[in-house]
C-alpha cells in the first residue's frame, strides 16, 4: 500500500472512502442501480431518515437520545394536512405543522433538561403520547388531503431532482455547518464529551439541551410535511421504528453514543449505507426474509470496516 | 423484453402474504415473467417500492397497500413510472373516502369477513345452546388498524341482530398484534368478569383469536365454554385443529390466498403482455374451516 | 484591607460538614495558601467560591460588594476564575476549543476560528506555556493537560484567581513556569488562592496563609514572616511530625523483577531496569519522559511490542493486567479519575474489587471479609468519611487518592508493587503514613518501585533512583549517590544548567 | 413528616415504598384489581419481560446494550417447538433452545466485547439475523407443538401458582444474589461505573461482558420457552419490540444506562409498574388510542417522583 493510499484510508474522511468504494461495487453489481431513476428513487427513500439523522446527531453528540421522533413525523404530517384542510391554505397548514414539532421537541427538551429526568424514558414517554393524539384526532384513520397543491411539495421538481431531496441537501448542509463552525455545534460536543467541564466552564447546557430538542421537533416537523406529501395523506401509524434507523444510521455514521463525538459527513454515509442496502436487496429481488439477514451482516460490515480501519490507525 | 411484475404487501412476515406471493410465483413460473416481490410497512416505504419496481423496468404491479387512503399516492406514482396498477386485499379510496373505481382490484371487504366471522360463532352458539344474555364476549381489538375496526365492528353487528346485548361485549386492546398481546389482554377481561362462564372471541386475525382461546384456558374455562372464531386459516389455526382435543377454538373464516395471489398475478400478466385489461372489481368471498372440515374447505379454495 | 472577604462560609454535605463558620481576607496582589488535610474543606470553599456550589449560610464578597452567583458563568462575569482540582477538559476539543469554551469569539453564532486560535496563542506566549493549541486534548499526557488548564487562569482578565493544586501532576519544570506566572499574576494586581499540599511551594509563593482543620479555620497568617514548616504540619495535623519521610535502612534480597528491553507504541526505545526484594526504586522524570509508559507496559496495561518481563526469574507471559496481578505485578495508575476510581461505587467496593477474589468463595462475596477490610483501610489511611458506603465520587480528591492506594496495599501475593505519582494530592500527615506501610511492605519482600515527579519524595524514600528522559533511561543513582543536581541533570533532556531549576 | 417517614421514603428502598403506596391506590380505585384471579393474570402477563430484565439489567449495569432480546425469545421458543416435535423429546427440546439463545448471546458477546463493535449496532445486526432465521426456519408460519405436554410448562402450577411465576421469582433471587454477593454482579457494575479502571483492577473485562451476553442468551432462551408453551406454538412473529419494553422497566427501575447502577427490587419495581398499568388501563376499559397516552404519563410520573424522592435527598 502505498503512502498515499494508507494516508487517506486511514484519515477523518475514511469512511467517506470506504463508502465510495462499496458503491462503486454495488453499482458494478446490481443491475439497474446506477441509473438516474433508481438514484432519485434511492435519495427520496432516504429523506426521512436523513433529515432527521441531522439533528438526531446532536442529540447523540450531546449524549441524549431521542425515541420520539418516529411520532412526531407521524403527528406533524397529521397536523399538516389537517390543519391545510381546515384553515384552507397549505402554507399555514405546513407552519401548524412545524410548530408542532417544535413544541414537542421543547417539552422533550425541558422535561429532560430541567426535571433531570433520563433521556430515555421522556422521549419513550412522549413517543406514546404524541402517538396517541395522532391516533385520536384521526381516529385512527388516515386523513386525506384536500387541495391537489401539497403533492407538489414532494412531486415538484428543480433542475429535474424533486424538492425533497434538495430539502435534505440543503439541511445536511446547514447541520454540517452548524456542527463545525458555531457555538451552538462546539457547546454541543463540548456538553457530550464532558458535561461537568462544559457547565463549569460556563456553557448554558440546559439551554443548550433544550434547543437541540427543540430543534429536532422542528426538523422532524419538515420530514413529517415532506412525508405527508409523499404519501398524499396523513397517517397516524407512518413513521413507526423510525428512531432505530436514524439512530442506527448516525451510529453506523461514527456518532459516538457515549457522545462528544459526530460528523455531519460521517451521518451522511450512514444514511446512504442503509438506503444502498436496501435498495440494491430490492434490486437483486432478495426474498424477505433473507433480507433481515442480510441487512443485519451489512450493518455489522461496515462498523467492523470502520473498525479495522480507525484500529489500523493506532486510535482506540 | 421481458414481462416483469411487483408484488407489493404491507405485512411481509405474515403468512397470509407469504401464501399470496408463493401462488403468485406458481403464475409466473407458468406464463414465464419475472415477479419481483417487495415488502412495504408503510407509506413511504411503498413509494420507494414502486420507484425501485420503475427503476428495474417493470411494467405494472400489485399492491397490497399498507393503508387504502394512499390511493391517490400510490395512483400518481404508479403513472409517473409508467407502471399498470392492479390492487389485492384492500382497495383504494380517494381523499373523500370513497373507492377508486378505475384501479382493478380483487378482494372481499374486511365487513364482510367480519359478520362470515359473526355468523359462525351465532351458529356455534345455537348448536351449543347458549343463550345470548348468559354470554360475554371478547373483542380483541386493534384499533391502529382500520382494517382490524371495520373486521370486528362486523362480527358486532351479526352478534347484535341475533340479539347479544352490547354491555356484554368487552374491549380487549392489545398493544401489538402477536398472541402474547391478545392473551393478556383477553386475561384481564376474563379475570374482571369471573361470574360469567360462557365466552366468545373475534379479533383481527387467528393470532388474537388464539390468544383470546389461551387467556381461557389459563383462566381454567374448560373448551366448551368458549367460542372463538379466527380469520385467515393458516397454519397457526391448522395447528390448533390437529391438537389431540378440542380447544374453545372453534373455526377460522379462511380466505384464498391462491385466488388472490394466482389470479391477479396472471391478470396482470394478460393486461400486461397481451393488453388485456382486467375487471375492474372481483369479489372473492371466506369460507368457514372447522376442525372436522378444514382439510375439505382448503382443498376446495385450492390450497393445501 | 482585604479585597476578598469569605464570611462565616458554612457548607453541609449528607453525613459531612465540610466547612463551618469559615471566615478570613486576601489582599489586592497577594498570594493567599490554602492548606489542610485531606478532606478539611478546602475544595469546597474553592467550589463555593466558583459559584459551582452554592454555601449554606455566609457571604464572599470582593472589594466590598457581596457576590451572589447562580452559576459558574456569574463568577467568571465578576472576574472569578478557578482552577479546579480536577482537570475540567472535553478530551475530543483541542486545546485552543477547550481554552475558549464558554466564551467563542463569535459573530451571530459563528465561531471565528482564526480570531480564537491568535487569541489563545498569544495569550499562552505571554503566559510563557508552550503547547500546541490545535492538539485534541485526548492526545496530551496527564501533566500537558495540567498545564492546559491552568492556562485557563490567563484566558480572562480576572480579579479573583484561584488554584487548587494546580502542581499536583507536575514536575518541577512545568512548576516553575507556573510560579513564574503566578508571581506576574502578583504583580498585575490580582488576588491569588493557592491550594498545595507541598510546604515548600507554599512557602515560596505565598504571602499569607489560612489553614483549614475538619472544615474549620485553624488558623490565619497574615503574613508568613516567622511562621515555621513545622507550625503550619501542627495546624494542619494536630500534631508534630519530625520527618515525613522517615527512611529506614533495609537489606535488599534477590532481584524479583527483571525488565528486559521492553517497548510498545508509545515507548520505542527498548527500557530494561531491575527491582530487587526489599528495594524501593524511584523513577524520577520530567513530564514526557515516558515513565507512566514504561510502567504500564510492565503492567500489561498498554500492549508490548517487544522484551521480557519477570517475576522471581519466571516470565510473566500475561499481557493483560488481569494476567500480570496474578503474576504478582499490580499498579496504581497517576490518573486517578480516568484509571482508578469507580465512580457510582462504594469505598468499601473501590477498595476490595481487586482484592476480593481471594476471599470469594465460588465466585460469592466474603461480606465480613470485605468489610474488615475497607475498614481497615479506611482506618491506616485516614480516609476522612462519615461510611465505608459513601460513593467515592463524593470523597476528597485525597480521599479518593488513598482509596485508591487502599485497593492495591489489601492485595494479597503481590511480590512487585508500582506507584505512580502515589502521594499526588495527599496531605502530609497521611503521606508519612504512607510511607510507613511501603516500608513494611517491602520489609516483607515486595520489590516497590514509585514513579513521581516529587524531587524531594524520591529521594526521601527510595533505595535507587532511575532518570529517564525523553522515553530512555539515563542515569541510576544509589542511595549515597543521591544529589539534586545529578539527578535533574540526568532528567533534562537539554543542556541547560540544572541551577537555574534546583534553586 | 415524621424523621422515621422521612428515612423510609428518601431511603435505599424508597422506589419501592413509592410503588406500594401506589399498588395500594390502584387496589382501591380500579375495581376488580385486586382479586387473586387478576393478580395471577397480572403476573403472567410480565413473566416475559421480567425474566429478560433480569440479565439486560447487568447488561445496562455494564454500560451496554441488547437490542436481539425479542429475536431471541422468539427464536428459542421456535426451537423448542421444532427441536421438541424433531426429536419427540421435549427435555432435548428445551435443551436445544437454551443453547441457541446462548450461542446467539455468546457471539453478540464476543463480537462486541473482542471486535469493540459498538453494542447497539451489534445487537441490531443480531435481531435482524436471529429474526430472519427465526422466518426462514418456519417459512413464516407458527409452528404447531406435537405433545400437548408442552403445554404443561405453563398451564401447570405449583401451590395454586402457574409455573411460569415461579420461574419468574426464582430468577428474581437468582439475579438479585449475583448482582449484589457475587465477584461476577460486582464486576459487572465497576465495568459500568468505569471501565478503564475495572480493566486496570484486574477484571477481566472482555470474559465478564460475554459472560453477560451469554446469559442474556440463555435467559431469553427460557423466556422464549414458557412463552411458546404459553401460546402453544412458536411463532417467528413474537415478542417484536420487547426489547423497548424491558430496557424501559430497567431504566423505570433505576438502572443507570451510564452503567454502574443498578437493583433488583427496583427492576421488579419497574417491571410491575409497567405491568400494573397495562391490566389496570384495561380494567377500567381506556379506549386504546388514548392508552397511549396514559401509559406515556404514567412513565413520566414514576420517573419524576423518583427523581423528586432521590433530589430531596441531595444526590444527584
Ligand atoms: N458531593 C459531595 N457529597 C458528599 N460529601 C462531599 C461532597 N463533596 C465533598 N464532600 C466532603 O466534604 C469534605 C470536604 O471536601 P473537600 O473536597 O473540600 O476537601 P479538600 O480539603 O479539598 O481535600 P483534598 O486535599 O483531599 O482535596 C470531605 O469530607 C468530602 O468527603
Ligand atoms: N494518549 C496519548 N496520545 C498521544 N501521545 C501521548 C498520549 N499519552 C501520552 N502521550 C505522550 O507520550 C509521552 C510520554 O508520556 P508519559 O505520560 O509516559 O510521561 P511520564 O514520564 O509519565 O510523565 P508524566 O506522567 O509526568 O506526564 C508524552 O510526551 C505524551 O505527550
Ligand atoms: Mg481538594
Ligand atoms: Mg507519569
Amino acid at each position: 500500500m502505498t503512502d498515499q493510499l494508507k494516508k487517506l484510508l486511514l484519515g477523518e474522511q475514511g469512511l467517506v472512502v470506504i463508502f465510495i468504494v462499496a458503491f462503486a461495487l454495488v453499482s458494478l453489481l446490481v443491475p439497474n442501480f446506477l441509473t438516474d431513476r433508481n438514484m432519485l428513487g434511492l435519495l427520496q427513500s432516504v429523506v426521512t431518515v436523513g433529515i432527521v439523522a441531522c439533528t438526531m446527531m446532536f442529540c447523540l453528540a450531546a449524549r441524549d437520545f431521542d425515541l420520539s421522533v418516529g411520532s412526531i413525523v407521524a403527528f406533524a404530517g397529521m397536523v399538516a394536512v389537517m390543519a391545510s384542510n381546515y384553515i384552507g391554505s397549505i402554507l399555514l397548514g405546513l407552519v401548524a405543522a412545524i410548530a408542532c414539532g417544535a413544541f414537542v421537541g421543547f417539552i422533550n427538551g425541558v422535561v429532560i433538561a430541567k426535571f433531570r429526568i433520563n433521556a430515555l424514558i421522556t422521549t419513550l414517554a412522549t413517543m406514546q403520547i404524541v402517538r396517541g393524539l395522532a391516533l385520536i384526532a384521526s381516529d385512527g384513520r388516515a386523513v386525506g388531503i384536500n387541495s391537489p397543491d401539497f403533492y407538489q411539495l414532494a412531486l415538484s421538481k428543480f433542475l429535474g431532482i424533486p424538492t425533497p431531496i434538495w430539502v435534505l441537501a440543503v439541511l445536511f448542509g446547514i447541520f454540517g455547518f452548524v456542527l463545525n463552525r458555531t457555538v451552538f455545534g462546539k457547546n454541543t460536543l463540548a456538553i457530550g464529551g464532558n458535561p461537568e467541564a462544559s457547565r463549569l466552564a460556563g456553557v448554558n447546557v440546559d439551554r443548550t439541551r433544550i434547543w437541540i430538542f427543540a430543534l429536532q421537533g422542528v426538523v422532524c416537523g419538515i420530514a413529517g410535511i415532506l412525508l405527508a406529501s409523499r404519501i398524499t395523506s396523513g397517517q397516524p401509524n407512518a413513521a413507526v421504528g423510525l428512531e432505530l434507523s436514524v439512530i442506527s444510521a448516525c451510529v453506523l455514521g461514527g456518532v459516538s453514543l457515549a457522545g462528544g463525538r459526530a460528523t455531519m459527513s460521517g451521518v451522511i454515509v450512514g444514511v446512504l449505507i442503509m438506503g444502498i442496502a436496501e435498495n440494491a436487496m430490492n434490486l437483486l429481488n432478495i426474498p424477505a426474509f433473507y433480507q433481515y439477514i442480510v441487512r443485519g451482516v451489512i450493518l455489522l460490515l461496515a462498523v467492523l470496516l470502520d473498525n479495522l480501519r480507525s484500529s489500523a490507525l493506532g486510535r482506540r | 423484453q421481458d414481462t416483469k411484475i411487483g408484488f407489493i404487501v404491507k405485512q411481509p412476515e405474515e403468512p397470509w402474504f407469504q401464501d399470496e406471493w408463493k401462488f403468485a410465483d406458481q403464475a409466473a413460473k407458468e406464463k414465464g415473467f419475472t415477479l419481483v416481490k417487495i415488502g412495504a410497512e408503510d407509506g413511504e416505504k411503498l413509494m420507494s417500492a414502486i420507484d425501485n419496481l420503475g427503476a428495474q423496468g417493470a411494467q405494472g404491479f400489485i399492491v397490497c397497500t399498507p393503508d387504502v387512503k394512499l390511493g391517490p399516492g400510490i395512483v400518481a406514482k404508479a403513472a409517473a413510472n409508467n407502471l399498470k396498477l392492479m390492487t389485492v386485499d384492500d382497495r383504494l379510496v380517494g381523499a373523500d373516502g370513497k373507492a377508486l373505481e378505475d384501479v382493478p382490484h380483487m378482494g372481499i371487504s374486511a365487513t364482510k369477513i367480519g359478520e362470515a366471522v359473526g355468523q359462525a360463532i351465532v351458529d356455534e352458539m345455537k348448536a351449543r345452546g347458549w343463550k345470548a344474555d348468559e354470554v360475554g364476549a371478547i373483542r380483541v381489538s386493534y384499533d391502529q388498524l382500520p382494517t382490524a375496526v371495520d373486521r370486528v365492528e362486523g362480527a358486532i353487528s351479526v352478534l347484535k341482530a341475533n340479539g347479544f346485548k352490547a354491555e356484554n361485549i368487552f374491549d380487549a386492546p392489545q398493544a401489538k398484534t402477536d398472541t402474547e398481546a391478545a392473551l393478556n389482554a383477553a386475561t384481564v377481561v376474563l379475570n374482571a368478569h369471573a361470574d360469567i362462564k360462557k365466552w366468545v372471541s373475534f379479533g383481527l386475525n387467528d393470532e388474537a383469536v388464539l390468544g383470546a382461546v389461551r387467556a381461557s384456558e389459563s383462566v381454567g374455562i374448560p373448551a366448551d365454554g368458549m367460542i372463538g372464531v379466527g380469520i385467515g386459516g393458516a397454519d397457526s389455526a391448522i395447528n390448533e385443529f390437529k391438537k389431540p382435543a378440542a380447544t374453545g377454538f372453534v373455526g377460522t373464516v379462511i380466505i384464498s390466498p391462491k385466488r388472490h395471489g394466482y389470479e391477479t398475478a396472471l391478470n396482470m400478466y394478460d393486461w400486461v403482455a397481451n393488453n388485456k385489461e382486467p375487471e375492474k372489481l372481483i369479489l372473492t368471498s371466506g369460507a368457514l374451516a372447522k376442525r372436522d372440515d378444514y382439510q375439505k374447505v382448503r382443498q376446495g379454495l385450492g390450497i393445501q | 484591607m482585604s479585597f476578598l472577604d469569605f464570611s462565616r462560609i458554612t457548607k453541609t454535605y449528607p453525613g459531612v460538614k465540610a466547612l463551618s463558620d469559615v471566615s478570613f481576607g486576601v489582599a489586592r496582589g497577594a498570594v493567599h495558601g490554602l492548606m489542610g488535610e485531606n478532606g478539611a474543606g478546602k475544595s469546597t470553599l474553592i467550589k463555593i467560591l466558583s459559584g459551582d456550589q452554592h454555601a449554606d449560610a455566609g457571604e464572599i464578597r470582593i472589594d466590598g460588594k457581596v457576590q451572589a452567583y447562580s452559576s459558574t458563568r456569574d463568577a467568571f462575569d465578576n472576574g472569578v476564575i478557578v482552577i479546579h482540582q480536577e482537570l475540567q477538559l472535553v478530551p475530543e476539543l483541542t486545546v485552543a476549543e477547550n481554552l475558549s469554551l464558554g466564551r467563542f469569539p463569535a459573530s451571530a453564532g459563528i465561531i471565528a476560528g482564526r480570531r480564537m486560535l491568535d487569541e489563545v496563542g498569544a495569550k499562552l506566549k505571554s503566559a510563557g506555556i508552550d503547547i500546541d493549541i490545535s492538539r485534541k486534548v485526548k492526545t496530551l499526557s496527564i501533566g500537558e493537560r495540567q498545564m492546559v488548564e491552568i492556562a485557563k487562569a490567563v484566558m480572562l482578565d480576572a480579579r479573583v484567581i484561584a488554584l487548587d493544586e494546580p502542581t499536583s501532576s507536575l514536575s518541577s519544570r512545568e512548576s516553575e513556569i507556573l510560579f513564574a506566572l503566578i508571581d506576574r499574576l502578583r504583580a498585575e494586581g490580582k488576588v491569588i488562592i493557592y491550594v498545595s499540599h507541598r510546604l515548600d511551594e507554599v512557602f515560596r509563593l505565598c504571602d499569607s496563609l489560612t489553614v483549614l482543620r475538619d472544615g474549620k479555620l485553624a488558623a490565619h497568617h497574615t503574613s508568613l514572616e516567622g511562621v515555621t514548616r513545622d507550625q503550619v504540619v501542627a495546624e494542619m495535623v494536630g500534631r508534630e511530625i519530625s520527618d515525613i519521610w522517615g527512611f529506614r535502612p533495609r537489606k535488599s534480597g534477590d532481584v524479583r523483577l527483571k525488565v528486559d528491553a521492553v517497548s510498545g507504541a508509545k515507548l520505542k526505545t527498548p527500557a530494561s531496569f531491575e527491582a530487587r526484594a526489599g528495594e524501593i526504586v524511584g523513577f524520577f522524570g520530567l513530564i514526557g519522559a515516558g515513565r507512566s509508559e514504561l510502567m504500564r507496559l510492565v503492567f500489561g496495561a498498554d500492549p508490548r511490542s517487544g522484551g521480557a518481563i519477570s517475576v522471581d526469574g519466571k516470565v510473566v507471559h500475561a499481557t493483560d493486567p488481569h494476567g500480570a496481578i496474578r503474576a504478582g505485578i499490580v499498579l496504581c495508575s497517576e490518573d486517578r479519575k480516568h484509571d482508578g476510581i469507580i465512580q457510582g461505587r462504594s469505598i468499601e467496593e473501590n477498595i476490595n474489587i481487586s482484592s476480593r477474589r481471594h476471599h470469594a468463595r465460588f465466585g460469592v462475596l466474603n461480606r465480613a471479609n470485605e468489610i474488615a477490610t475497607a475498614e481497615t483501610f479506611i482506618k491506616k489511611l485516614k480516609v476522612r468519611t462519615p461510611s465505608r458506603k459513601q460513593d467515592i465520587i463524593n470523597l476528597s480528591g485525597g480521599n479518593q487518592q488513598k482509596v485508591i492506594l487502599g485497593r492495591w496495599l489489601s492485595e494479597q501475593g503481590v511480590r512487585v508493587l508500582i506507584v505512580d505519582e502515589p502521594t499526588r494530592g495527599i496531605d502530609v500527615g497521611a503521606k508519612s503514613e504512607i510511607y510507613e506501610l511501603l516500608y513494611q511492605l517491602a520489609e516483607d519482600g515486595m520489590a516497590i518501585i514509585v514513579v513521581s515527579s516529587e524531587l524531594p519524595e524520591v529521594m526521601g524514600i527510595c533505595d535507587r533512583i532511575l532518570v529517564m528522559c525523553g522515553g530512555r533511561i539515563g542515569a541510576e543513582l544509589t542511595r549515597d549517590q543521591f544529589a539534586e543536581k545529578t539527578i535533574l541533570a540526568a532528567a533534562l533532556p537539554d543542556t541547560k544548567t540544572p541551577d537555574a531549576i534546583a534553586s
